[in-house]
């Protein structure tokens, strides 16, 4: 599966890009998770995200959610993970995940649980940025 | 330097880091040691990220690692809070 | 939900400015399904795809598809769908859809279902049409 | 026109259109009329609809309509195969 892409950038993400970097013929869908930032937590209103990484192991575990997934979705034919660090604003895309596949059910569940390994296993770490402090999101301890 | 002795460079992410003031130091413990070991050395050194003993996960050379995770010259330790990332 | 938008269109589908006209600062998740021209059907080499559509009729009905969704999920912020009719070569996109909400999980399940009942409701047709010959892709009569 | 006379639009899609080499015509029913009867109008002249009798649907003026629907003077209705967009 060497044509995957696997990354971490302190620029903008390049969605559109990543999709048409990843598109063979074979694919006949391609489900895309923009993951952006939002203007509150709970109500309480959020100025900036301040994105942390520790980039070349999250590179690693970004590539082994991939692994899991071709493996546990044969049908799956490219997989491209962008996760962006430093400060982010308002409605700027944090994490860009691509998955495209021959047909579409395999796509959105490879996509969507590509997603929630992201979160559990990938070393970032996020502090939201309020009009009135600061807090790291929590995350949560794999059981 | 001694022949038993197991130089590390421990790396500190998101609220430990920032409890620390510092993202990376070294730290020599000696062999045999484990993950353990060097977060009890870290705990004299930083007292300020005691706090984070019972959340904190820990890699060893970029993959995620147990406490008895045995930790050789040379390696590096990463400590840092459940990941947040997304 | 006046700010959703249903089109079909004979161009080229501008996918990336879909997504900017719906993007609001409420939204954390960004959810998109590109249906694109796959190059074989059951190893069956195809050329092109050709797309015909009822557009009135079609539009009325992707937006009945739009209102069940946010029925069903309220969390839903906004839903965009536009589908091309035409002429289309191997992977032009003939359909995108893209659901924002302020979580993943509700963005995922609403953009597959969008997708699910638009290939059920929405008077499109396909041909596939082959190096050998050319056929219409039979749709399912709803039981 | 008579009093009774309902005039219909009909369009045809997909394999229906391409069967009937046409994909709009007029079409003029005895009130009261139904989705069958323009159905049945339009086998007579397009023989080669036959074949659609059994999966095709039926749109009355853009909505998804039974054969028992009712259809009114100045109505449209489409008939057309399965839909397969997507």
């Amino acid at each position: 599966m060497s044509e995957d892409i696997y990354e971490i950038t302190r620029e903008p993400i390049n969605k559109l890009g990543l999709e048409q970097r990843l598109l063979t013929g074979g694919a006949g869908a391609i489900v895309t998770f923009d993951g952006v930032v939002r203007d509150n937590t709970k109500g309480r209103r959020v100025v900036t995200l301040q994105y942390e990484a520790y980039a070349p192991m999250a590179v690693k575990e970004m590539r082994r959610v991939g692994e899991e997934i071709h493996q546990r979705w044969p049908e799956v034919e490219r997989i491209g993970v962008i996760h962006r660090f430093g400060e982010l604003k308002i409605s700027e895309s944090s994490v860009v995940i691509v998955v495209t596949s021959p047909h579409r059910r395999v796509a959105f569940e490879a996509c969507h649980y590509a997603i929630d390994r992201l979160k559990q296993t990938v070393p970032i770490w996020k502090k939201e940025i309020f009009e009135d402090g600061e807090e790291w999101v929590e995350g949560q301890r794999p059981s | 330097m001694s022949d038993n002795a197991v130089n590390i460079t421990v790396l500190l992410f998101g609220a430990c880091r920032e409890a620390a003031g510092t993202g990376e130091l070294r730290c020599t413990l000696s062999s045999p040691a484990t993950a353990a070991d060097a977060w009890s050395a870290l705990k004299q050194r930083i007292p300020a990220l005691a706090q984070f003993e019972r959340t904190a996960l820990v890699a060893v050379n970029e993959e995620h690692a147990g406490l008895a995770h045995p930790v050789q010259d040379g390696d590096t330790v990463a400590i840092f809070p459940p990941v947040s990332g997304g």
